[in-house]
């Protein structure tokens, strides 16, 4: 187990270099940089320049690249450009946001798949599963972020039952723990409901065939054979085969559903990684989006990696030493 | 003990319709053992699946199964569920895949033995132990917490027959138990089989696509083709004396070792 | 299992709905809304509106901007300018004290600015205090004299010194660049930092120590909400006491008893500008022809909802400056028609577009991204132009992309027009956009290039006199409009809602309704 | 099964038909009613699904975008397609440390964030609907790679191309004859789901205005219109919205349905990956 962690570690570390290879070069070659923020007809392109050589952007990219690369390996992110604050303390200010939205919405979309997939697996071809496909189909087919504003104009502006946007009421400031969690809890309502529709299709569908698959499986007939319950059939004996490619299904994923959430907090302006994202796209703010983009491929692949290993420890058939492939 | 009626099964799909087994009949009684013999496709395996009722849905078997007096298959899921195992085992062709690969041996023999009887899972893991012993599983105290796939495929049909028998049903049905073997295990396996048989004194019914493994061991014979039983009397008579072309042909395929 | 985990999860939401029903306000606390996360609490490095508007409440200049716009002592007791208008003194008040208790002197105004000029500070305030190259002095004398030595008359420095004073006693041994007192910042104003939580909100408590009159106010609370169409949402809640208003809205919201509306001219103007340097548009007589096929009311009616006016120079109403008559071009398309015919053009019949040596009439015009009104009023422009037989495309653009092609240091620049507004300062001063020597590094990035306008824009900035400055933008204004270089789009309204408890507002105007600060209070 | 093919063959193909003959008709969906600038009208006899804010007909609209997110499908999947197949086919055939190397490659690519790799791209690129699709594209295309690079790999293990050695035919034509031409059926079927994924990509980077440019119309851009109205006029959000959800469901449906039909034994196979 360990050696293959240690492999797998190893290969994170070129991984990473080229991510951000990639995007640091990328992002050199769009235009403009985020002095051009300061335009106002009261500001003089002199002293736009002269920020332009403080911040280092006088030099050839590939040396902007080394230096940066050199901060980052003595554990320096760098400072935002726009606000001057360290990107670290910027980053650690969104990741639980980020990560309370996309951790909850896998545990509701985990919950909710799970008996829907088992039900359109054992019932299969009936109209109950004809119709969860159907509805789970439309709901990998809507565009997450119209869901979202049909969700604020329905919920929010005619029903006025949940919050349009934002993280927490502040004035519940000096509140208690249990109240914030509260209001943090009814502000995720809309975003989490918007990325769940759209995530149980997948699932669900993959639970399905994951569940066909299995039950028609000798060893489902033969434990029927022994008189085992259809119950025990289903939650014992099916389920923790059916969990082996959802574990995989989920780490690849992942990517999709991290990137897929960013769009929804920029909708609700929920102030996660994505939004802060977004946000240093259009103001060129470069440190923080490398961050920003480091941290996203850092969870992705740490996502697949989790699913690799919990795949090695349900599936009794891995054992140590053999990589999957 | 057995006595299946005008036996018919069908199976259904959005295309097409395949008429799988066509109204046969036979009669087992206590102690015997019934050999049915026929390549692949004739209907043998669906015929004694549909005993125990556990085609899939999308079959529609029709005709009467009698078992101690009551008629299977106008039997509820629940009560069928209280003969499957305990009044009548089943035995698989490839026991590797009929065995659940993520758990172990222990725990699917356990789950079998409680289900059937009051014993904790302390006892019913000793059971389970002195059965492994029972089939010749060596060291089974350590190997009972090891997965199927560390298995060999003969020991694999060895734990399978284990799990059946601790269930001490009154009716074996092995379907091809020995198919997937090669010879050497095949021999040892149905030796083991014969022994136990005795021992546990059960009938069984024998399916096998090779006459010459049914004719020592059965009291009768059935031989199937196309879904119908185109024969059916002792071997001697079906060796002696076969009425059907097809039998013929099967007694032909035995393999003779001419010098 | 699930049915306990669903009813879980449907209770937290109704403790949740109820929670949020129930929350009530301090009277005294003031809720505003900020329309972006704040860059730096620090005046010298921020630009940004809603660092602005933070710093407001926390620092103060040694002048401010009353409510009727002019200049008045904030930090300074009183101040003199000597005959020639290169020596200013500026004494300075003596019961100030820094947010911490440390005591406001001399040497934190001159640190202020001497931080301004370091060329390592990346500010873009820099060149307001060079003038010609030459930096201004600013010297200490004892501790509550400041003298400032201009190396020229430069009339626009006054309302440049009301730039907030920051202290030194913090910044002396910090990056300031990257200090955390941006986040934390301390300063001398009516109000002292409490908190900043990132994209939600900034509190602020009422300063014990204030030099001047206290607010009534305790509690000012800035919640971040990015979104218009939410702050909208908040303001009719009652959760937020101030909004803009979408011209669409404006009519109910006034009708409201909950709400005080108001409506001002901004210090704005939004234009076409044309590339002067493409030869399609250096003749003045196609410039014109476009200003007047362009149907100016529709966009004021349709866009704005009738909330602004259509523009014809390059100020604002609300400025002292904006003259009484003007000169301007009315929408006439037959007119612009046959401008275009006499310039040589001819309408091909079959595609209906004008052409000139069989080459068609046609043009980009490149504008921002995020600003609805100004892509909504470039759509309409399109279609203005393609009805009189000028085929012009649209390309929005993402700022940072807009503004690297604009600011780019080769002539020609790579574009055929803009759309683009201008905010303006409180000094009528607009060297930097009109300048024939802010072109092609400047904000005259179209290329102007008018002898009149560029010695009277000179002129303009060493006359301290405000009559005689009047008369110089006159001239500026009259030649500009002449020329034709921009067509101007509107003068927009803005349109803001006050919640009713919210009392002590001043008269409407571009310095805001809550200035004073000291007078505004809350009632029951 | 058959119902939602049948549902998605005619809904595409009447909109494809659609989308195909607008422009010979003297319609023009830039056309400005100056009348009812600002006032959006509610969906009526004259216009079937109401008017926009500047007054335009959102059913023309409707059609004359359903031309940008067909041709953004067609063109960005064909592209994913191109690049996605040669990669698989050169990885998974040649194997070894070249496939090694290659799906390092691409697990790296793939564990960038796409929508940042693609707003930076277009960021980069003046916004057109050309670089929407490249882009599109060029960033889509690795899930395609892993597919067919699975594909090959199970191929090259099978008897067939074993005994097509051993008779003797040379690597390259066993590849193109015997091994490509099997993984087309998963790559039709992938191109079915990429896209509606590249319809969805297309009206989020219109929505953020990095896409189609004005006047020109794009259900993306025509939602982000709609964001100033979503209380006044819910129907301008609502149209284009339903019509991207209806045409990706189809494309979907139709993806789906040809993998069963293709393909007899996937209801045995848990896996496609899009």
């Amino acid at each position: 187990m360990l050696h293959v962690l240690y492999k797998r570690f190893l290969v994170v570390v070129p991984m990473l270099l080229g991510v951000t290879l990639i995007s640091f070069f990328i992002m050199k070659a769009a235009p403009g940089d985020p002095v051009s923020m300061y335009m106002d007809p009261s500001v003089s392109l002199e002293d736009m320049q002269q920020i332009r050589e403080n911040l280092g952007f006088d030099l050839p990219v590939y040396k902007q690249y080394v230096l940066w690369l050199k901060e980052l390996c003595l554990g320096n992110l760098g400072y935002s450009y726009v606000t001057g604050k360290p990107v670290f303390q910027a980053i650690v200010e969104r990741l639980p946001a980020t990560l309370l939205l996309s951790i909850s919405s896998l545990v509701v979309i985990l919950l909710i798949t799970f008996p829907l997939g088992l039900i359109c697996g054992y019932k299969k071809d009936t109209l109950v599963d004809d119709s969860i496909t159907v509805f789970s189909f439309l709901g990998l087919s809507i565009p997450s972020f119209w869901l979202g504003l049909m969700f604020i104009l329905l919920f929010s502006l005619t029903l006025d039952l949940f919050p349009t946007s934002g993280f927490m009421d502040p004035l519940l400031y000096d509140a208690s723990i249990f109240q914030k969690a509260m209001n943090i809890g009814y502000h995720m309502f809309l975003p989490l409901l918007t990325i769940v529709v759209g995530g149980i299709a997948g699932l669900t569908r993959y639970n399905r065939f994951g569940v066909i698959k299995i039950l028609a499986q000798d060893y489902i007939v033969a434990a029927r054979a022994r008189g085992i319950s259809e119950f025990r059939l289903l939650f014992k004996h099916a389920l923790k085969n059916i969990m082996l490619p959802i574990i995989t299904i989920l780490g690849l994923d992942l990517p999709s559903l991290i990137g897929g959430s960013y769009i929804i907090e920029y909708i609700f302006s929920w102030p996660g990684m994505g939004q802060l994202g977004v946000q240093a796209v259009f103001q060129r703010d470069y440190p923080i989006l490398m961050a920003t983009i480091l941290f996203s491929s850092f969870l992705i692949i740490i996502g697949n990696m989790i699913a690799d290993i919990c795949y090695a420890y349900v599936d009794p058939r891995i054992s140590r030493g053999k990589e999957r492939v | 003990m057995l006595s299946i009626r005008n036996l018919d099964v069908e199976f259904h799909s959005d295309q097409s319709r395949v008429h799988a087994v066509k109204g046969i009949s036979y009669e087992l009684s206590e102690g015997q053992t019934l050999g049915i013999v026929g390549e692949s496709g004739s209907g043998k395996s669906v015929s004694s699946l549909s005993i125990l009722k556990l085609l899939p849905s999308t079959a529609r078997v029709s005709g009467e199964v009698f078992w101690k007096g009551t008629d299977l298959i106008k039997e509820t899921e629940a009560a069928m569920r209280l003969v499957r195992g305990a009044q009548i085992g089943y035995i698989f062709q490839n026991p590797l895949s009929a065995l659940n690969p993520v758990f172990t041996v222990a725990n699917q023999m356990v789950e079998t033995i409680c289900l059937h009887s009051d014993a904790t899972k302390e006892e019913a893991l000793e059971e389970a132990i002195e059965l492994l012993d029972k089939v010749k599983i060596e060291n089974p105290r350590k190997r009972i917490h090891d997965y199927p796939h560390q298995f060999s495929l003969g020991m694999c049909q060895r734990i399978m027959i284990a799990m059946t028998l601790s269930m001490k049903p009154d009716l074996l049905i092995a379907d091809e138990p020995t198919a997937s073997l090669d010879v050497t295990t095949q021999k040892e396996i149905l030796e083991l089989m014969d022994s136990l048989k005795e021992e546990y004194q059960m009938s069984m019914i024998l399916i096998s696509h090779d006459l010459g493994v049914v004719a020592e061991r059965c009291d009768e014979v059935a031989v199937m083709y196309l879904g119908e039983i185109v024969e059916m009397g002792t071997p001697k008579d079906i060796f002696g004396s076969p009425k059907e072309a097809y039998t013929k042909i099967l007694i032909d395929a035995i393999p003779k070792i001419r010098f | 299992m699930v049915r306990q985990k669903i009813c879980v999860v449907f209770w937290c939401i109704c403790l949740g709905i109820l929670l949020s029903c129930t929350q009530s306000t301090d009277k005294q606390t003031l809720v505003m809304r900020l329309g972006a996360e704040p860059s730096m609490l620090n005046p010298i490095l921020s630009t940004d509106a809603p660092s602005s508007s933070v710093n407001g409440y926390i620092f103060n200049g040694l002048l401010k901007v009353n409510e009727k716009m002019e200049l008045v002592p904030d930090l300074a007791e009183k101040y003199t300018v000597s005959e020639d208008g290169r020596r200013l003194v500026f004494y300075l008040k003596k019961n100030v004290k820094w947010h911490d208790g440390v005591p406001f002197t001399a040497s934190d105004v001159v640190f202020t600015f001497d931080k301004i000029l370091d060329s390592n500070t990346n500010t873009v305030r820099r060149s307001d205090y060079i003038i010609n190259g030459e930096p201004i002095g600013f010297e200490a004398v004892g501790d509550y004299e400041i003298r400032i030595t201009l190396p020229s008359p430069f009339a626009p420095l006054l309302n440049r010194l009301t730039m907030g004073i920051i202290p030194k006693h913090i910044f002396n041994s910090e990056d300031i660049n990257i200090s955390e007192f941006n986040r934390k910042p301390i300063g001398t104003g009516p109000f002292v930092f409490q908190r900043w939580e990132t994209s939600q909100f900034v509190l602020l408590t009422q300063n014990l120590d204030f030099f001047d009159k206290k607010p009534t106010i305790e509690t000012v609370l800035l919640k971040i909400i990015p979104d218009n169409n939410t702050a909208l949402v908040s303001f009719e809640k009652e959760e937020i006491y101030s909004s803009g208003i979408p011209g669409k809205e404006f009519p109910r919201i006034s009708e409201s008893s909950l709400f005080q509306t108001f409506q001002y001219y901004d210090l704005a103007y939004t234009y076409l500008g044309f590339n002067l340097k493409n030869p399609l548009f250096s003749m003045p007589d196609i410039r014109q022809a476009i200003a007047m096929a362009i149907n100016k009311k529709s966009i004021v009616d349709g866009i704005l909802r009738g909330y602004g006016t259509p523009a014809h120079l390059p100020t604002s109403p609300e400025m002292w400056t904006y003259p009484k008559r003007s000169f301007s071009y009315d929408f006439d398309p037959e007119g612009a028609k046959s401008l275009l015919k006499e310039a040589g053009f001819v309408m091909n019949s079959r595609t209906g577009i004008f052409e000139k040596n069989g080459d068609p009439f046609q043009f980009k015009i490149i504008t921002n991204k995020g600003n609805k009104d100004r892509e909504k009023a470039a759509e309409i422009i399109q279609g203005n132009l393609k009805d009189i037989g000028i085929d012009v495309s649209l390309q929005l653009m993402e700022w940072s992309s807009f503004i690297a092609i604009v600011n780019s240091d080769q002539d020609p620049k790579d574009y055929d027009a803009v759309i683009l507004g201008w905010s303006l300062g409180l000094d009528p001063d607009g060297y930097s956009i009109w300048h024939s020597s802010q072109y092609p590094k400047g904000f005259n990035f179209i290329g102007y290039q008018n002898e009149t306008v560029d010695r009277f824009l000179e002129l303009g900035r060493v006359t301290m006199d405000r009559d005689k400055r009047q008369g110089i933008y006159q001239t500026i204004y009259d030649e500009i409009a002449k020329d034709v270089p921009y067509v101007f789009l509107y003068y927009p309204e803005s349109l803001v809602g006050i919640n009713h408890r919210v009392k002590g507002l001043s008269e409407a105007g571009p310095t805001g309704l809550f200035n004073p600060i000291e007078n505004i209070y809350i009632e029951e | 099964m058959t119902g939602k093919v049948w549902f998605s063959f005619i809904y595409l193909g009447g909109l494809t038909v659609l989308a195909l003959l607008v422009p010979f008709f003297n319609f023009d969906p830039t056309q400005i009613d100056e009348s009812l600038i600002g006032r959006p009208q509610a969906p009526s006899f004259a216009h079937w699904f109401g008017t926009d804010e500047l007054g335009r007909d959102i059913l023309l609209r409707s059609i004359y975008g359903s031309r940008i997110s067909l041709m953004v499908g067609f063109v960005s999947v064909g592209i994913s397609i191109c690049i996605g197949v040669i990669v698989g086919v050169l990885s998974g055939f040649i194997g070894g440390r070249v496939d090694f190397l290659v799906m390092r490659v691409l697990d790296t690519l793939m564990a960038l964030p796409t929508l940042f790799l693609i707003l930076i791209i277009q960021v980069m690129l003046e916004p057109s609907i050309f670089n929407v699709m490249v882009v599109i594209g060029v960033t889509s295309w690795m899930g395609v790679a892993r597919l067919v690079r699975a594909e090959v790999l199970s191929m090259k293990e099978r008897v067939f191309v074993t005994a097509c050695r051993a008779r003797g035919i040379v690597e390259r034509k066993i590849l193109f004859k015997h091994i490509v031409p099997h993984t087309l059926n998963p790559i039709i079927v992938a191109a079915m789901l990429g896209m509606g994924g590249a319809i969805l990509i297309e009206s989020v980077l219109s929505f953020l205005g990095l896409g189609v440019q004005p006047p020109h119309a794009s259900w993306g851009n025509m939602l982000e219109n709609s964001l100033g109205y979503l209380r006044d006029a819910p129907w301008m959000a609502l149209i284009p919205g339903v019509l991207i959800t209806l045409t990706v469901l189809s494309l979907n449906f139709l993806g789906d349905g040809l993998w069963l039909l293709l393909d007899p034994k996937a209801r045995e196979r848990d896996v496609i990956h899009t």
